[in-house]
């Protein structure tokens, strides 16, 4: 596919475009963009954008498949919605963001080590583990997630909120030993592995 | 006025000892004057937050979301679902549009619940708790158990994102809501009406993973609130008070400011205006002290 | 006509009364009016003083009437006596409105009204009331040139009034361009698809219409005449020539497409690029199944090329934009998609213009996977069996190709307007362009074109102007446009040319001064044959016989008097406008003497613009000198320059001549008239030198009717010129 | 009254604007009955509150002043202000229209002298400069008001105020005891000139109308620049009446947006390309330079041969033009604003400051506002298609969002649409 890029031949076709709209959640509003450029202004996080959601979405319909998937651009996506309520064509941006993210992720494009990406990965284990987050664990596995050493350091930087939040009774120390949990804990990852099973099959995953 | 019943959705944050606990004991000290009747949904799991997306996928944040729905229809039948998280909020109620309005997803949803043996039979609501405030009371109604006006001190209403957008409250713009203004007053307080960081994202999402991008988010909330005369930030999202509370430390280590701005949520300035102590009104959980409200639950 | 009884109506209301001395202006029309009857009321546009004159004129037998009150502009409806001459004489908004309270000013402001009086009185008595061309003609018969969408429409509007409709087409069937469409862009909500193009349907009701009757494979050989009787002459194919006698034109003679082999760079030539024309002809050979090449070739990849050979800034190709394109790319791109929706459809635009519900349209288009990229395209050429367009995407900001199975160029229409008629006579033979209506007119052969060979009319307000009288365009010749345009447009022609039917039949001018039953009338016996008149009329109305004399075709003059400002010896004249009561005017002036340091400033004013501007400076309340007085006329264009030299004879100081902007965006309702205006005016330096008077002593003006404070500046700087520069030494001469 | 004026060969065009007036002119100078009439005290419309048309630059008010005065000398043509149409009944041919006529407070002994005016105290936002200047409540709407005469605010009748108008009318022309009247008259043809009006700015948010004060719309600007508007021509600022040199316009304020307008309304682009000569005229002779406009735009649409207007402001140097839609504006300490957004030719961020805004606002049908009859046929953003019974049409911006051109066109055809339906009606008549 990557080869594509750099031919005429497919270039502007649709074959990107129809795979996006097949795999990537809200996929098929991609076609829909006007190239005003409002959700490019409307990010809290722009600056940092190596592209914006309105270049995505001509980069995708230019069928540059590579280049999209591995940008991490959709990765600053801090869902605030400010381009959805603004976008003129109704596109929900945000979940396009969310789905092309997503979908860079389980096909193993997305960038390496992006911040974001290992969070959201962790976020969402820590949640299937137990049914609600253990906002803890969360944070300690997220401080460890570059080693012991560094995770120690991360810590220790963080400790003075850390400790405030405990005398707040808004951490609690000892949910490193369990914490929330739901009673049908099994029921729940079995609707989320269903759920998995069900989407992987229709997009073709296969990690 | 009779007493009102809805299906509780805390959210994770809103839990004992979670990071919104203060939150939540507000909003059962609020609704005791107020005569609500909150059941939380029997085993209610996490919404999947908006950060969820990349591992979990669409199927699955829908079915998690759609296991609460069905939870709530089975065990609380015709109340609706109230969420206090904005995320809680905003992620259970785009569950319940995509599904109401996709029938292959809701085949696909209903067939993941059936491994747990659920069924959502779209039935239920999706409420925010200001949307309850607003709606089925009014502000008419909210003022008339004030006991202590919150005379003198200035609130900046800070509404952040996912309360206000995509979906908003009481038909309020998304640009310039007003209603935390207008609770504010209803409470006898002074709204800061010309802050102007009001629906700013506090960058949330990316706290843990682009911390510097977020803090600049934080310090620009916190920076308009000090510039307009704000004494605090009062704010409906738990994300919001947090991380508009929390990082305020770590600004003034890395930037030399000295912030130390409370954030309140609304329902502490309702329990404190409805006579509620300190703890009812979870004031012992600010770790930056709102000093003026803890005053007032002593007069 | 009875004999001629004047009379005089001196208001004293609107605090008329208050500030005038009205019993002095009453002697002043008796005794230098001669007005016959004088009377003076309260209130004179009171039920009550209107029955006063209307008493006058059933029990007395008044025939002329001064109404000395507020403007001309003001109270038509009280002041409506349709049986007599009537002149305004302007004292509220012209005098006691604009000059300065209080008693220091008494002096000069009832001089003001004095000779406003006068002139009132005195034009009165040039006047008559106009009793309407006597070359009337009535016949109603509506010709309509071209038969595609815009000429059939017009036919079969015209024919639904009930109106005869003669109908001729070049080609040997209706619908021209439509014609050859596979579908049309959608008309009506909700915009969606591309929607049959009626075309047949359309044909059947022309041709079973009992009112039209139909002329295929024919043309104009000649067409003469004037509105209610035209004469045309019309050349079928076989050699044979019809005769038909018509009361209006509507010329709907189309486009072409821009020919594609002027686009060799885009690809024009190459075997697999093709024109929205050619696409059409595919469409209609796949009849809705997917569309294949021109050698039978499937297509799985089209590239819309927009703009092509459009809004060229070369000068090379169209410098316009033909405004249907975007859509018909649209549309185009649809029927690909709606056959196949696997087939890949790119349009490559600069700019997507789709107004108005079209925007549902391309939402359509999107929605049907239709892909748009911002690009200018700057090479197509041959890539084995597809093509290659180079480009630049202007979003990604790179210069890149994509390969297409087809390229379309949407190419532009080029109007079909026959010959330039302003072109030198050697350039028009060598452009070739072969004439539509073969008008025998002296200036020329068809209609005037505006701008890029379109024959759009100039006006905003008034889209259906052209410059000549009865003949209107319609659809794409005038401007490039779609079929719903195309439609609307000639829906209104209709209307125009039923109007030019009716108003022709009645002896009543056209627009702007739609029933106007004054005409020009020639003394020919004057006349030097000088063709002043037939060359400057803006609207070619006037021909010469085979002794060069002028023939003024009356149902084609609009009665701007353009004519009777350019004629040097002075034979032509309205029965209420003319030299002589313009001129009377100007001489009913009471001159101060030389010493009295009191100037007397001419102004002659476009009664459209300037002089609303001045009445609306009264209304305001802007101040402005007593020492001016202002004679509205029809047009700058006639003003004859004898006016001018009888207000220097007779001692006027200064001249204002206030008319409307001209040049290139010209501003005049008759066309030309304010330019010929400042032409003329250019060449009275030598008048004023031969006088031995300052340049400075006549000065144009161009104001436009939002002017209300401005004019009073004007005024009062050139007042204060003249007071500098000093009286004229031609007083007493007079 | 009813019964004298109408019969079914009559044409009723409701709405007095430019496309209004001309679809009564048209059908009346062809010898046919027709009935104007005008919600407003006046006619004119929206053209008359333009300072200039595009490509021209010539006086809209200059087209009125024709219109007008064919419209005086044509015995054919009836005109009632103030008059609304509140139902009709019947059927293409023969319509019963039910008016409502509201009091003007003042009658035809009015001579515009102006004394009423001068006499009341109190003022209100001035409707003709929309509210951005002050207007007498006895009040002409503007200087080429037709009918000219007076109108009293229904506010002041039964206050002092209204008295004092009284008196100072030397003609008897104040009628305090006008009442409001309710009229049915015949009809054989209705055309709708109903119009077309701004957008409501306020609603899109980010741009923050209606919270900062040096936001304004197109139709605001156009009084700005025009000589008899609040500033006197000069493009004065609203925060603090200084000139407005650097000058910011948003095209699609409104329109190509599914939160507001799905439609394009055409004639925006045509139009701030339009005011970007009112900025150039303004400070023409400015020592300190000249003033700048700033185009931000997602397609410019000069259609047709407005492409050659297109042209000569791309060539003016101090014209900018930016392909973006502005994402947000915020306003500064000194009451300028800064516009966010990004320029998507290549991506280019952008954080500009401006002086003032200039919101090249949509066009929504006027009719929007107004009860229909049943059978009506609107499209997706309430433009009239027509009557189902083919009886009543829609003309101008009515219609469909048009320049003054098109509507004109669009009006005359409407007129012999009308023309045709009477013409039946008169044919039946004279079978039978």
């Amino acid at each position: 596919m990557s080869d594509h890029n750099n031919q005429a031949v497919a270039r502007y076709r649709n074959d990107f475009l129809k795979e996006v709209e097949e795999h990537v959640e809200e996929g098929e509003w991609v076609k829909m963009c006007m190239q005003c450029g409002v959700c490019a202004g409307s990010c809290p996080l722009g600056a940092h954008w190596e592209h914006t959601p309105q270049k995505l979405f001509m980069m995708i319909r230019a069928g540059k498949r590579e280049e999209v998937l591995r940008s991490d651009a959709m990765w600053m996506c801090t869902s605030c919605y400010n381009c959805v309520v603004r976008c003129p064509r109704h596109l929900p941006i945000t979940h396009i963001m969310h789905g092309l993210a997503s979908y860079a992720h389980r096909l193993g494009l997305a960038p390496k080590n992006q911040p974001t990406r290992e969070f959201a990965k962790i976020f969402w284990d820590n949640l299937v583990n137990k049914g609600r987050v253990n906002e803890l664990k969360l944070t300690l596995a997220l401080y460890f997630k570059d080693g012991l050493v560094q995770g120690i350091k991360n810590a220790l930087a963080m400790q003075s909120i850390g400790l405030g939040m405990v005398k707040a009774k808004r951490l609690n120390p000892m949910e490193i030993f369990g914490g929330h949990g739901l009673r049908d804990l099994k029921g729940f990852q079995a609707i989320v592995a269903k759920a998995r099973e069900i989407e992987d099959k229709k997009k073709g995953y296969t990690n | 006025m009779a007493k009102k019943e809805y299906a509780f959705y805390p959210g994770c944050s809103s839990q004992l000892k979670a990071s919104a606990s203060n939150y939540l004991t507000s909003v059962n000290s609020m609704c005791k004057t107020l005569d609500v009747k909150l059941t939380e949904i029997p085993d209610w799991n996490c919404c999947g937050a908006s950060i969820g997306y990349a591992e979990g996928g669409e199927l699955p944040r829908v079915a998690i979301n759609a296991r609460n729905f069905a939870l709530a229809e089975t065990h609380l039948p015709g109340q609706d679902i109230v969420a206090t998280c904005a995320a809680c909020w905003l992620g259970a109620r785009e569950s319940k549009e995509r599904l109401d309005n996709n029938s292959v997803l809701m085949r696909d949803t209903n067939e993941a619940l059936a491994a747990a043996g659920l069924h959502y039979k779209a039935e239920v609501n999706i409420r925010h708790m200001v949307e309850v405030l607003i709606e089925d009371f009014g502000f008419d109604e909210l003022k008339k158990p004030v006991k202590k006006s919150l005379e003198g001190v200035k609130f900046a209403g800070y509404v952040g994102c996912q309360t206000n957008r995509p979906f908003g409250i009481d038909g309020e713009s998304f640009e310039n809501p007003k209603y935390l203004d207008k609770l504010v007053e209803t409470l006898g307080g002074e709204a800061v009406d010309s802050y102007d960081q009001k629906v700013t994202c506090c960058g949330g999402a990316l706290a843990f993973s682009e911390p510097e991008k977020s803090q600049k988010q934080i310090r620009d909330i916190v920076e308009s609130a000090y510039d307009h005369g704000a004494e605090m930030i009062v704010t409906p999202c738990p994300l919001c008070q947090a991380n508009v509370e929390v990082y305020q430390s770590e600004i003034n280590k890395k930037q030399g400011t000295k912030f130390n701005m409370p954030v309140l949520y609304y329902s502490q300035l309702m329990a404190v205006a409805y006579g509620g102590s300190m703890k009812d009104a979870g004031l012992d959980g600010q770790l930056i002290r709102a000093e003026k409200l803890n005053a007032i639950t002593q007069k | 006509m009875a004999e001629m009884k004047t009379a005089a109506y001196l208001c004293a209301g609107c605090g008329l009364g208050e500030r005038l001395d009205l019993g002095q202006m009453e002697k002043i029309a008796q005794k230098e009016g001669k007005m016959a009857l004088v009377r003076r009321h309260d209130f004179l546009c009171s039920s009550e003083g209107v029955a006063l004159i209307r008493d006058d004129i059933e029990k007395e037998a008044v025939s002329h009437v001064v109404i000395a009150a507020c403007s001309r502009r003001a109270k038509t409806e009280a002041f409506d006596f349709p049986t007599v001459a009537m002149s305004r004489a302007n004292l509220r908004e012209g005098v006691i409105w604009i000059v300065a309270e209080g008693a220091e000013h008494d002096e000069v402001r009832q001089e003001m009204a004095n000779d406003y009086l006068r002139m009132g009185c005195a034009e009165l008595k040039k006047m008559k009331l106009p009793e309407g061309n006597p070359n009337k003609a009535g016949n109603k018969t509506v010709l309509v040139v071209g038969a595609g969408i815009s000429g059939m429409t017009a036919a079969l509007e015209t024919a639904k009034t009930g109106y005869e409709v003669v109908l001729v087409e070049k080609s040997g069937e209706l619908g021209g361009w439509a014609a050859k469409l596979w579908k049309r862009v959608p008309s009506r909500a909700p915009y969606d698809k591309p929607q049959d193009t009626g075309v047949a349907e359309l044909a059947a009701q022309v041709t079973s219409h009992q009112k039209i009757r139909v002329h295929l494979n024919s043309t104009l050989a000649e067409t003469a005449g004037a509105p209610g009787r035209f004469k045309v002459k019309i050349a079928k194919e076989s050699g044979a020539v019809a005769e038909e006698e018509v009361g209006a034109i509507i010329q709907a003679s189309g486009f072409e497409s821009y020919d594609i082999a002027k686009l060799p760079e885009l690809g024009g030539g190459l075997p697999h690029v093709t024109d929205q024309a050619g696409l059409e002809v595919l469409a209609k050979t796949a009849n809705g199944k997917p569309i294949k090449r021109a050698d039978g070739g499937e297509i799985k990849s089209v590239a819309f090329v927009q703009c092509a050979g459009q809004r060229d800034d070369t000068g090379t190709h169209l410098p316009y934009c033909s405004g249907h394109c975007c859509a018909t790319s649209i549309k185009q791109a649809m029927y690909f998609k709606d056959a196949n929706p696997e087939v890949d459809t790119v349009v490559l635009y600069t700019d997507l213009r789709v107004p108005g519900m079209g925007e549902d349209f391309y939402r359509s288009a999107q929605e049907k996977g239709v892909i748009f990229t911002k690009a200018k395209v700057s090479k197509v050429e041959s890539a084995g069996a597809a093509s290659r367009v180079n480009f630049r995407d202007l979003i990604l900001d790179e210069e890149v190709a994509m390969e297409a199975d087809l390229v379309v160029l949407a190419t532009g229409q080029v109007p079909n307007s026959g010959v330039n008629i302003d072109l030198p006579d050697e350039d028009e033979t060598k452009s070739k362009q072969v004439s539509i209506l073969n008008l025998n007119y002296r200036q020329g052969k068809d209609l005037p074109q505006l701008t890029h060979g379109l024959t759009d009319s100039h006006f905003i307000c008034f889209p259906y102007e052209t410059r000549r009288t009865g003949i209107y365009a319609a659809g794409p010749v005038r401007r490039p446009m779609d079929i719903l345009q195309a439609t609307e447009d000639a829906t209104g022609a209709a209307m125009k040319a039923i109007q030019a039917v009716e108003n022709a039949d009645a002896g009543r001018a056209s627009h702007p001064r739609v029933g106007d039953l004054s005409y020009p009338i020639v003394r020919l016996e004057g006349c030097t044959q000088c063709k002043r008149c037939t060359v400057e009329c803006p609207f070619g109305a006037i021909d010469e016989d085979e002794r060069r004399f002028p023939v003024f075709n009356e149902s084609r003059c609009r009665r701007c008097g353009t004519c009777m400002g350019a004629c040097p010896v002075r034979v032509i004249s309205f029965e209420n406008y003319s030299v002589d009561t313009v001129g009377n005017q100007i001489k009913a002036v009471d001159m101060p003497d030389e010493f009295s340091e009191k100037p007397r400033i001419l102004i002659l004013a476009c009664e459209n613009d300037a002089y609303p501007a001045l009445d609306m400076a009264g209304l305001s309340r802007h101040v402005y000198s007593a020492f001016v007085r202002a004679i509205p006329v029809r047009c700058l264009g006639s003003v004859n320059s004898i006016w001018i030299t009888d207000a220097l004879n007779s001692g006027y100081d200064g001249v204002m001549m206030m008319g409307c902007k001209h040049g290139e965006n010209y501003q005049c309702h008759f066309v030309k008239g304010s330019e010929l205006a400042n032409y003329r005016m250019s060449k009275i330096d030598d008048t004023l030198k031969q006088l031995g008077l300052e340049v400075e002593r006549v000065a144009s003006y161009e104001v436009a009717i939002t002017d209300n404070a401005r004019v009073a500046t004007l005024i009062n700087d050139y007042v204060a010129k003249i007071v500098e520069i000093g009286m004229s030494p031609m007083k007493g001469f007079g | 009254m009813t019964a004298s004026i109408a019969t079914s060969q009559t044409i009723l065009v409701v709405g007095g604007g430019i496309g209004g007036m001309t679809a009564a002119l048209e059908a009346a100078e062809c010898g046919k009955q027709v009935i104007l009439v005008e919600r407003n005290p006046t006619l004119g419309g929206r053209t008359a509150l333009l300072y200039r048309y595009f490509p021209k630059m010539c006086h809209p008010t200059c087209g009125l002043e024709i219109n007008l005065k064919r419209l005086k000398g044509n015995r054919k043509l009836r005109v009632m202000t103030q008059a609304e149409v509140t139902a009709v009944s019947g059927s293409a041919g023969d319509y019963t229209v039910t008016l409502k006529l509201r009091p003007r407070y003042v009658n035809k002994n009015c001579t515009a002298c102006g004394d009423c005016g001068k006499s009341v105290a109190g003022e209100m936002a001035n409707p003709y400069d929309y509210g951005l200047s002050k207007i007498k409540l006895a009040y002409l709407p503007h200087a080429m008001a037709y009918p000219q005469r007076y109108v009293l605010d229904p506010a002041i009748i039964g206050t002092p105020n209204a008295e004092k108008a009284k008196a100072a009318c030397k003609v008897g022309a104040i009628d305090l005891d006008m009442k409001e009247e309710t009229v049915e008259i015949k009809v054989g043809s209705v055309v709708w000139a109903t119009g077309w009006k701004p957008y409501d700015a306020a609603k899109i948010q980010p741009y923050g109308y209606g919270r900062f004060a040096n936001v304004v719309t197109s139709v605001e600007f156009e009084r700005l620049a025009d000589p008899r508007g609040p500033t006197g021509g000069k493009l004065l600022r609203p925060s603090d009446g200084q000139p407005a040199k650097n000058i910011a316009f948003i095209q699609c304020a409104g329109s190509r947006d599914e939160n507001h307008l799905r439609h394009c309304s055409r004639i925006c682009c045509m139009a701030s390309l339009k005011q970007t000569h009112y900025v150039r005229e303004a400070y023409a002779d400015d020592a300190a330079g000249p003033g700048k406009s700033t185009i931000y735009y997602i397609d410019i649409r000069a259609i047709d041969r407005f492409e050659d207007f297109y042209k000569k402001v791309q060539e003016d140097p101090t014209v900018q033009f930016v392909k973006s839609k502005v994402a947000s504006i915020k306003q500064n300490a000194s009451a300028n604003l800064i516009l966010h957004g990004v320029d998507t030719e290549g991506y280019h961020r952008y954080a500009q400051e401006h002086d003032l805004v200039v919101l090249a606002i949509g066009m929504e049908p006027e009719a929007n506002g107004i009860k229909l009859p049943a059978d009506m046929l609107v499209d997706s953003s309430g433009f009239i298609e027509g009557s189902k019974d083919g009886g009543q049409f829609a003309a101008g911006s009515a219609a469909s969002p048009t320049d003054v051109n098109r509507s004109v066109q669009s009006a005359t055809a409407a007129a012999l649409r009308a023309i045709q339906v009477v013409h039946r009606t008169a044919a039946v008549e004279e079978a039978t």
